[in-house]
């Protein structure tokens, strides 16, 4: 029974996965510009990583497999340095993007970011 | 494993190989480096996840390792690029 | 019988993939997007690997082809020039 | 070389060491403490500072409610809010760079919810002054650029929980 | 389109029709074999039988069995050279002064707050991580090589986001070289381990030997606690481990030296030989 429950979850689990890395792919072709990107990229990594790692682990624990334990917690380590590395990465991409002014922020709102960076060159010079 | 999960398993592996592709459409196209490096991000998460289906469906779990490994690579590889960008020495 | 077809198509479309990066980083006079392509081109055959059974060489492979070199590429090119033919 | 600081760093390691290895086998437990130890007093200068508030269970107990919030009601929300916006054949998207004031002080609480913010999508955070005590958040529908308002609606049910974990 | 770029399109595409026609099913050329080879099935029948320990090497994992056990003699050439590459590229940075950072503030040094802590806490996850692909190399894929270069993602993210002048004093050229060393003495020791107990227990016994053999009857622990250790392999990984991790971060630390600390050097020496 339980068993059969772990495996039901398990599969919810890979098939919001899936769709939400689809959306995701599919952002990453539609959005204009780079900085609008990064939010498409977090979906990708969040549902459409996190999310199956996770049910692929609770499959395979409710599975016959000879070590299944191992796969867990192999699963579930992976889906922990998953979670912690994508906001690092993306935040260091945007930050650095940012600085060297490499891509555009068009279109955009407002841009607090680079009134205060030109004010601090402004009292530098 | 029953049959049941297996054939979601077939159901599942071409829609992700369809969304890997079109990461790559963005990697190719990017405009800038950042966009590139962006979408190789997102293709190593999403390879992460279809090694953790595929392993289920090999039944094979020493593959679990190499997930692991691909992510704090790419996450190096965000670095490398972040820090290249920021005009410093690489060391500083 | 559908199984086997379907990572026959999953190798052959990887494969391919892998196959225009390296066109790509060839033929790219940008060093620092010939680094990036070929970091593309190592995930891709990361990826053949896997569907090929060898954890072995997948485990060396992922850290010299995705990790080590595009890393060794990056502080040389710090050190020198970015573009080729200049 | 201080133990207490270690304490913590060790049991992380022991646990990360015996649930990747899956099983509890003599050989796994003998390695494992001894890998546990090696990597512990390694980390535990540039992990811990405070003893006391590692050690301290109630903040265990907080970081798990946090967990349940997150995951299950933060999370959902953004991803649902991002989806619409991609599918949609308009894409209503109105973005742009806000000033977000932020009221922790410790090193763990400042990256806790600035990793929270990263991770649900609509928002990303581009860059932190840790003088003026303010991250620059990229925000996918700005709908008010009042640095009062942006924190009331970005990052403050974040703060609730977090300070009470690390701060 | 030049000449350039279709030449090497050519090449690309023609070596790849060969490739998949060689491994094709079809293909009835030469490197399709039916059967067995000799040697192969000698592996695959000897490597776990417990039924007949003449020639068996106590390890589940067949790979490593091969790599470090029936061909242990070129997997140590080959790892020797390796060494071989981070010892010229120790002497080609021979001549640095040690450098110093321009700032002491740590928040001008390496990336933000953010990353610098998410590294840190990575960091602890990767030293387990690696230590487990590299402990049980000798029941699961992987082992030395593949831990070791697990490792080395450790060096190379802090030395990026925190800056080579913020690690710790102990992390310098100096004591990685002292490691190295203790690395490839754990893989000598190994090696000639056999050797020293035959000659103690008054027995034939070979280089590199792990289990007993049928006339020398030396033989490296099999198993250790509950496990399957296969003797020799297990040392042999935990050695490469080592070496291997810390050749990186030895290959990594002068890679990221500053560039202002060779100009004084260069422009002296440029003056001295013109």
């Amino acid at each position: 029974m339980i068993d059969l429950i772990l495996t039901i979850i398990g599969e919810i689990l890979i098939a919001v996965g899936v769709f939400c890395s689809l959306v995701a792919s599919i952002g990453m072709l539609r959005f204009p510009n780079f900085f609008v990107r990064l939010h498409a990229a977090t979906v990708g990594s969040m549902g459409g990583s996190f999310l199956p790692i996770i049910g692929a682990g609770l499959i395979a624990l409710g599975s016959d497999f000879p070590d299944k334990w191992m796969f867990f917690g192999g699963l579930i380590v992976a889906a922990i340095i998953v979670m912690l590395v994508s906001p690092a990465g993306s935040h260091a991409l945007a930050r650095a993007t940012h600085r060297a002014r490499v891509a555009p922020v068009e279109p955009k709102v407002t841009d607090h970011l680079k009134e205060d960076e030109d004010e601090k060159e402004g009292e530098k010079d | 494993m029953d049959t049941q999960v297996f054939t979601f398993i077939m159901i599942i592996l071409p829609i992700y190989l369809v969304s890997l592709l079109l990461y790559l459409i963005r990697a190719f196209k990017g405009p800038t480096i950042s966009d590139s490096v962006l979408s190789i991000d997102a293709f190593s998460f999403a390879a992460i996840a279809v090694m953790g289906i595929l392993s289920l469906f090999f039944k094979s779990l020493v593959l679990v390792s190499i997930a692991i490994l691909l992510s704090v690579w790419t996450y190096a590889l965000d670095v490398f690029v972040s820090k290249y960008l920021e005009k410093k020495e690489m060391g500083e | 019988m559908y199984e086997l077809i379907l990572i026959d198509v999953f190798l052959a479309v990887i494969s391919t993939v892998a196959l225009i990066f390296t066109f790509l980083t060839i033929m790219q006079k940008d060093l620092v997007k010939a680094a990036i392509y070929s970091s593309i081109e190592s995930a891709s055959y990361l990826l053949v690997f896997f569907l090929l059974m060898s954890p072995d060489l997948a485990g060396a492979y992922v850290a010299i082809g995705i990790g080590i070199y595009p890393a060794v590429v990056f502080f040389l090119i710090k050190k020198t020039e970015r573009y080729e033919d200049k | 070389m201080n133990l207490k600081k270690s304490i913590v760093p060790i049991f992380l390691a022991f646990v990360v060491y015996v649930v990747f290895s899956g099983s509890l086998s003599i050989y796994d437990i003998s390695t494992g403490i001894v890998v546990a130890i090696v990597a512990g007093l390694l980390f535990s200068e540039i992990l811990v500072k405070n003893v006391s508030k590692s050690l301290s269970l109630m903040r265990l107990g907080h970081l798990i409610r946090y967990a349940f919030y997150y995951f299950f009601v933060a999370e959902v929300q953004a991803h649902l809010d991002v989806i619409k916006r991609i599918l949609n054949p308009k894409m209503p998207i109105n973005p742009g760079i806000v000033r977000v004031p932020y009221e922790v002080s410790s090193d763990y609480a400042i990256v806790g919810v600035a990793g929270s913010i990263i991770n649900t999508p609509g928002t990303v955070v581009i860059d932190i002054d840790e003088e003026k005590k303010l991250y620059y958040v990229h925000w996918i529908d700005v709908s008010t650029q009042e640095p009062g308002k942006c924190r009331q609606a970005i990052c403050e049910s974040f703060e609730k929980y977090l300070t009470k974990v690390f701060d | 389109m030049n000449t350039k770029t279709v030449i090497s399109l050519l090449v690309i595409i023609s070596s790849l029709l060969a490739i998949s026609y060689a491994i094709a099913d079809q293909a009835t050329g030469v490197i399709p074999q039916t059967g067995l080879r000799n040697l192969a099935s000698f592996y695959l029948e000897n490597t776990l039988n417990p039924s007949n320990k003449s020639y068996w090497t106590a390890s589940p994992e067949a790979t490593s069995a091969i790599v470090w056990d029936y061909r242990g003699f070129d997997t140590f050439f080959e790892t020797s050279v390796f060494y071989l590459a981070i010892v010229g590229c120790t002497l080609v940075f021979e001549l640095y002064e040690p450098p110093k950072s321009k700032t002491t503030k740590q928040t001008e040094l390496g990336l933000t707050i953010i990353v610098k802590v998410i590294t840190k806490i990575v960091g602890i996850l990767i030293v387990c991580v690696s230590a487990s692909i590299a402990l049980h190399g000798q029941l699961t894929p992987g082992g030395g090589f593949q831990g070791g270069a697990a490792l080395a993602v450790l060096p190379i993210l802090f030395i990026i986001t925190m800056s080579r002048f913020a690690l710790d004093r102990k992390v310098n050229d100096t004591s990685m070289i002292i490691i190295r060393a203790l690395g490839l003495c754990g893989i000598g020791i190994t090696v000639i381990l056999p050797l020293f107990l035959g000659f103690i227990t008054n027995n034939n016994a070979y280089i590199i030997q792990n289990q007993m053999k049928p006339d020398a009857l030396v033989s490296l622990p099999s198993t250790i606690a509950d496990k399957m250790m296969g003797g020799s392999l297990w040392m042999l990984n935990v050695s490469e481990y080592i070496a291997v991790g810390a050749g990186f971060t030895l290959a990594f630390l002068l890679l990221s030296l500053p560039e202002r600390s060779f100009k004084k050097i260069l422009e002296e020496e440029k003056y001295a030989t013109y």
